[in-house]
């Protein structure tokens, strides 16, 4: 199975380590194949980043994502500069308080911002939350994987807060796959 | 004249707020369409040059506009002023 | 006219980052140009690479936006076949004084006749924060990662040294100075090279404990010492702080210089 | 043990150098370079090697060149801008014989061009970019792993030949993160010294001479004047001139089918794809996807010297397609070592060939 | 009313200059080149030119480029270290579009090899020495007539077609004295000014935009970055950056026949010398030494963009031979064009082929 | 062992012309290596292209005779990569401060453990005698034939302001002295740098009205004056002479460098 | 006819001026076609300086000279660098004062340097004396022409001084060719 | 020891003859084979070297060997030095 995720948010929102992370549970701690690959350039700067990740049980050929079946939207911006053409099977995690448009795909709101504003403190960690929904939505990995990832990533002595994000992430990613 | 911040182009970094003798430039706490807290303007109509601009031919201060890394902001000309002025009276 | 109608509006916003000083600086470089009465018709803008050397891309002159370091060997160029055109640069400490220091130091030997506003921010900003020749020791960048360790250059000493006619330094903090300092550069005839220590929130804030843009303006100002106090200090036998940055006009003069329109 | 990582290319490529020993890296930031050098100014200083971050790119591959002489493993790295610059001392490592890898993650040119995009545009630059006639080798990676695995690579084979190698690499795959196999240990062949009484400029049966580090006690003149034998500056001697030439050319071209690195899928195809780097992993995805189309394959990881005796091991072959990131460069060699239709498949702007393209080439067929 | 003179290659060069209207010098001594700079330091300040001696070849070219921006016809001249050094500048001109003429009087390579004598080894350098993909022209000088009617022609082509343009010359030529002629006024074709209304990186018909010159109100904006027709940076579009990659090329390549410079002896021969530079002359006192043996001659005068047209104008052609003061370096080229024999007859250490050397082989023809 | 030692004999006579003061200058900084005791085989000589430049091939240590300007980067390769080894850098005028003009200032401000003798003959010697950056205001070259007209380097100053640890400048004739200070600087941790004033009467003399070798070398001689004398002028409150070119060490300190060996 | 003419001597001599006068005389004066070729390199400094010319009355195509029939030599070094293989039929001018060794072919002795000292009192005309020589013996040029190029050719002021020379060098020729 | 200048290698500058404080070295007259002046010596056992180097062991002065651009001035051992003057007692 080929599983072809793409992230888009504004700089500062920890969209490229979003990506890494998961590239990172594929690929170390499930024991697949990944490519993380992501767009550089100075509008990334303001504008809209974007990174995207593969996963795969076979090694990976081509490693460019033209047409992803996930997607992870976390600003307008990028909303409109990568996530206006989902294929109509595809599944999208937005971010409800920061993108305002809704594709035409499944998608799944996510208060990410809000809820790491809110319930755990730091705004700096709802790409955790994200990616915890990610997971939960999408099973593309293990959420022991994931964790283990997360944990690698983050700095030292922050370990507990990403770990209480990430675990908000599977519930939200939990109840959105429950209320279906 | 009307002090202005550009919304289009203010990138919120408060270098204003840092350098207004008249404290205009209030730090904002509202996130706009792209994502930004545009400073917020305390009483503009303090500013030397919304009321003096025209009269001298030149910019008055302007420490604002000048530290303004991202050119937002501006003193308009407000719209039709004589116009408003005659339907205030009528 | 005002500075503002030396910008290419349809370029706005530029791609520096929130809280970069850079459009700063180009404000009080078209202010000095706009007093100066020089026309967008008869005034170039000319640099290198790097975030500081985007500036011309967004003026309405002329402008040419050049190779890594080598902005001053091009204006050379430009001037000496066309004196009549008014010639100002913009560069960073890093194409300036890294890849470009040959062309600073000549071109101040020549004391062609350019204005150069380098935007110091310690720091290669556009790659994504390396350490530069003006990287402060101790300082961490990506490629300092356990703090800058080599001797750093001032910028404005070698310029006084290699043959400049008017040097001066200011932060971006500074407009109305860096603005007054930009004119005089531009009246002088010669090479003028006016120094402008300049926040760079996103390489180097960040990594330096000034995450805020304004953390990082604060130390700007805090870090520099106008030459005229050093001078007090000395007549007076006092100790002059050794950490700080002197900030002022280091040297207006009538040396030979090349370029200059008869 | 060998370990799996996550990592990016770049990061790969630093790994490599430092597995294969590599003690000394003077480079000048580019993008999409840079994080050769990032990470190398951090592990180089806890392995007792050297990061400088040098003036520019000429100083940094002076500085390579120098530590080279030390009998210090050392690279740079860097991208077009700064690959060009590098090219006069390019010319003197060739002719000084002066082992040293230099990496060039290839972007969009010329000049300035495109910083952030991917390219192959600097692959006839690498083999002519500087003045003179002269021969170096080329590696071009596909993927993380091979951005490991031939980095280093490259040192064993600069050491080997005493040439300046290049690993030319490009965005794609430099800022590209994979899942990497990383080694026990890497195959290390290093420098052989040059036995005393022999003379450190004249080339044995491979025609490479033996290296006379500094410090040894060999007391040798290296010059990038012609220079004789024992390294005296003999620049008037046409013969002299001619036969210094001629072995630096051949010590590599002459060896060429002997360090030849490539992969070959069906060889007995009538359609063959040439390729190196990124572009490999499309034609691999085509052939993946599309099996049993009597499609064959040649992918280079080495590109320079040219190994073009592999183009006729496909003996059914009727078309060779060549897709590449730039105008068709390495076609124009292919076209040069075969009178059968060449068919370059050029790509302009940063972005790799899809499968789709090279599916709808196939299908175009007659 | 012409005037017969005896004079160096490079004088004339500096004098062809001159009369083609060059107003800017800017360059940096290098044995073979110095006399150009030497001449033009003696002749331009008495003429309303600038001569500038700058710090270093990069700067030299940069110089150049800034001058030509301003309107002024500008040179430099240099020989391989120094061109080797120019090669960034180069593909920025490239990009720009920026008319100017760049002399490489060209000495034994690599590195600083043989600085006093001839040789043709950096004509793949001048087609690929810079990053990326573009496209330039370069003229080769065989006599110094031809240096003198060379280097003004170079100068219309670089107007013309907004290129850099390389006079390729050569130590042989380039220090030699003959009697030459020089006319009385050159013909001086400028560049097209770009029409208000129009965009500066916009080709028109023949892919080549008019030429904003600064100081004219155009308020143009220059850049090395992939730009749009405006001239503003737009460097991850991979349209935009093959649009302008392409266009840069094809302006070059799709005149290529439209300008060739050539000279065609025996269009029936079987045989056939192709030839620039010094080893024209050699070739050509082979056939007036040995008339009637059915040898043909053809001379390029421009070599890129290369003209393979004329290849196929030799129509009973069984062998191509390629005398070069190089290891083949044009001869590559001969043999992607034509599926016939090529005979690469490289020569290097400085010295011309000699008449007897060629008529060997002519002799050892079956 | 003495200086002489350390030529490679086979190598002589040299190509420098009759009466070029390079082949002094070598003699005296081999003097100054042998006078600390260094050895053919742990030091070696490095340096770009020029007259001056050809020095290295003569002397029997390793050495690298490398590109025009670039010497002190490969040099700064060589000695951070082998601390052990002494390395010292031959170049000339045009090879330091032309083109090679932006590695001198950032090996002096890395301050990295060279010692460099630039023989200043104020030309480009070997191509023939071409104005060089310090081709003196109106002397005749063949790229200034209506006299030099571009300001000038100080190379000793600008060595100074860029930060090296050790500078000094005598002329070739001065051979006791030269030695000493060659000495001085290899003594010196950090970088050292010695200028020496050269006579190159085929390319400077000839065009300078100072056809004979003896004449030039009475013009050096002539033209410089001590940096003591200097200094006793301005204590006692005499006019300096502007047209002297002062000689003598003028820095010797103990800035941090790099590459010295631990 | 081609004649093709070498000159050697060491640096300072004028050697290349010589040839180069020659050329010129051939090419402007004439009306002659004319190469004039040197060898360049450090070498010429210190030791034997060499520069050849090629007279033609039709176009010159090989511009090398290979197989000289007219030699100048003026220093041993030139000789044994540059004179010692001579064809049979070639002439050789030689300053016999500077040049101890004889070649196999025809040869005239010129003291032209001992000439230009005690004659002339400039020893640096030495090399315009045996210009002179050399054209009075091989007529390669006529006489008008080489005047007036070494009237182009030398320094304001030293005129007379030069034409002084030639005429000497003239006379010595001239008794060279009768004296056989 | 004798003092000696090497004629293969002095190209006549007449360096050595401004330095010599015993004016030992003077301008020569005579073209060598290379065509050179070489200087003459006046005496050259004047010079300290000759007599004392040896018991120094190390050279003194020494002005003119470090002047000497071309490395042609030394000192040579000389010859059978005793022998010689058993020969003259004889
Ligand atoms: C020849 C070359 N080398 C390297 C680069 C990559 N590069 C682009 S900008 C830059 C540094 C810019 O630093 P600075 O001049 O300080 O400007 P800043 O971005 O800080 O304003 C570098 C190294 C390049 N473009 N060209
Ligand atoms: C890149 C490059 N440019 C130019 C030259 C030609 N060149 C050789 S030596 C030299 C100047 C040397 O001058 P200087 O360093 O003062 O040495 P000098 O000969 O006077 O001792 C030049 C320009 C070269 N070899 N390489
Ligand atoms: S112009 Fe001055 S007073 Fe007015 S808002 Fe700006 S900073 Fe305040
Ligand atoms: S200084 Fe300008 S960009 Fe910054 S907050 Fe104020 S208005 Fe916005
Ligand atoms: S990286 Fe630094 S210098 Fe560049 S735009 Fe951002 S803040 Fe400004
Ligand atoms: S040209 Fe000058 S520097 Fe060079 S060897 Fe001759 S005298 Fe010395
Ligand atoms: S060593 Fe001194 S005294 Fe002796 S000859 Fe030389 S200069 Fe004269
Ligand atoms: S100094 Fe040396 S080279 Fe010069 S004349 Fe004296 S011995 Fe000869
Ligand atoms: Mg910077
Ligand atoms: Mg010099």
């Amino acid at each position: 199975m080929r599983h072809e995720i793409r992230f888009s948010g504004f700089g500062g929102q920890g969209i490229i380590l979003s990506a890494v992370i998961l590239g990172r549970a594929a690929a170390l701690y499930d024991r697949n194949y990944a490519v993380q690959t992501q767009v550089y350039g100075p509008e990334a700067r303001g504008g809209a980043s974007m990174s995207a990740v593969i996963i795969s049980d076979e090694p990976i050929l081509y490693p460019e994502v033209t047409d992803p079946g996930i997607y992870v939207i976390m600003s307008q911006q990028g909303f409109e500069k990568y996530g206006t053409r989902p294929a109509p099977a595809a599944v999208m995690l937005i971010d409800a308080d920061l993108v305002h448009s809704r594709p035409s795909c499944t998608f799944h709101e996510i208060r990410s911002t809000t809820e790491a504003k809110t319930a755990l403190g730091r705004v700096i960690v709802a790409n955790i939350v994200m990616l915890g929904a990610l997971v939960a939505v999408t099973g593309v990995v293990s959420t022991t994987a994931i964790e283990k990832a997360v944990l690698d990533s983050v700095p030292k002595g922050t370990e507990e807060l990403n770990m209480k994000a990430l675990r908000r992430g599977f519930e939200l990613g939990d109840k959105e796959v429950d209320t279906r | 004249m009307k002090l202005v911040i550009d919304e289009s182009r203010c990138k919120g970094c408060n270098l204003c707020t840092m350098v207004c003798p008249y404290h205009i430039f209030q730090e904002g706490d509202r996130l706009n369409e792209r994502g930004i807290i545009v400073p917020r303007l305390d009483r503009p109509e303090r500013c030397p040059n919304c009321r003096l601009q025209k009269l001298y031919g030149r910019r008055l201060c302007g420490a604002c506009a000048l530290i303004c890394p991202d050119q937002a902001i501006h003193w308009d000309e407000e719209k039709p002023y004589e116009a408003q002025k005659v339907v205030i009276e009528y | 006219m005002s500075f503002e109608d030396w910008f290419r509006e349809d370029r706005l916003p530029h791609i520096y980052c929130t809280g970069c000083g850079n459009g700063t600086v180009i404000n009080c470089t078209l202010e000095a140009v706009e007093q100066m009465g020089w026309t967008v018709d008869d005034t170039v803008f000319i640099s290198g690479i790097g975030c500081s050397s985007r500036a011309p891309g967004y003026i309405k002159t002329d402008s040419l936006h050049t190779t890594h370091g080598r902005a001053l060997a091009f204006a050379t160029g430009v001037k000496l076949a066309n004196p009549r055109l008014h010639v100002v640069v913009f560069t960073g400490d890093g194409d300036l004084a890294a890849i470009g220091g040959n062309h600073f130091i000549h071109a101040c030997r020549r004391n062609i006749d350019l204005t150069v506003v380098c935007m110091n921010n310690m720091i290669y900003g556009m790659t994504g924060g390396q350490g530069s020749p003006c990287t402060p020791v101790g300082a961490i960048s990506t490629t300092t990662p356990y703090g800058a360790a080599e001797p750093v250059f001032d910028l404005s000493e070698l310029a006084v040294t290699a043959g400049a006619n008017y040097v001066a330094r200011w932060t971006s903090y500074h407009v109305r100075e860096l603005t007054k300092a930009v004119q005089a550069g531009l009246e002088t005839p010669g090479f003028s090279f006016i120094e402008a220590l300049t926040q760079c929130p996103t390489a180097y804030g960040r990594r330096n404990k000034l995450r805020q843009v304004s953390d990082m303006v604060q130390y700007l100002r805090t870090s520099v010492i106008l030459v005229q106090k050093i001078q007090r200090m000395r007549e007076r036998g006092e100790p002059v702080p050794e950490d700080k940055i002197p900030v002022g006009e280091f040297v207006r003069r009538n040396r030979p210089a090349m370029g200059v329109q008869k | 043990m060998s370990k799996i990582e996550f990592m990016q290319g770049n990061t790969a490529c630093a790994e490599g150098a430092l597995a294969a020993g590599c003690r000394f890296f003077g480079g000048y930031p580019i993008t999409p370079s840079t994080e050769i050098a990032e990470h190398m100014a951090r592990r180089l200083p806890k392995t007792d090697g050297v990061f400088v971050q040098m003036e520019d790119e000429i100083a940094s591959i002076a500085a390579v060149i120098g530590a080279s002489w030390t009998g210090a493993r050392a690279m740079t790295a860097t991208s077009g801008p700064g690959f060009s610059l590098m090219m006069e001392n390019i010319g003197y490592a060739v002719i000084t014989e002066t082992p040293c890898v230099i990496v060039n993650i290839q972007r969009g040119g010329p000049s300035t061009g495109q910083p952030t995009m991917g390219a192959q545009g600097d692959m006839l630059q690498c083999r002519f970019g500087s003045h003179g006639d002269y021969s170096t080798i080329a590696l071009s990676p596909s993927s993380v792993q091979e951005m490991y695995d031939l980095t280093a690579k490259a040192f064993n084979l600069a050491d080997r030949f005493r040439v300046p190698v290049f690993v030319m690499s490009d965005e794609v795959t430099g800022h590209m993160r994979e899942r990497i196999t990383i080694p026990d240990r890497v195959e290390i062949v290093s420098r052989r010294p040059l036995e005393k009484g022999t003379l450190p400029f004249r080339g044995g049966d491979d025609g490479v001479p033996g290296f006379p580090e500094f410090g040894m006690g060999y007391g040798v003149h290296v010059t990038g004047l012609t220079h004789d034998e024992r390294g005296y500056p003999e620049a008037t001697d046409p013969h002299i001139h001619a036969a210094l030439v001629q072995r630096l050319v051949s010590k590599v071209e002459s060896a060429r089918h002997d360090i030849a690195d490539y992969e070959m899928v069906n060889p007995d195809a009538e359609t063959v794809f040439v390729t190196y780097g990124p572009p490999t992993r499309t034609v691999k995805q085509v052939m993946h996807d599309h099996p049993g189309e009597g499609v064959g394959h040649l992918h280079l990881r080495i590109v320079w010297p040219f190994p073009e005796r592999l183009l006729r091991l496909f003996t059914n072959a009727k078309t060779f397609i060549v897709p590449e990131m730039n105008m068709g460069q390495i076609a124009r060699e292919v076209e040069r070592h075969t009178d059968l239709p060449v068919i370059s498949v050029p790509k302009l702007g940063g972005e790799l060939h899809t499968p789709g393209e090279l599916q709808k080439l196939l299908e175009a067929r007659p």
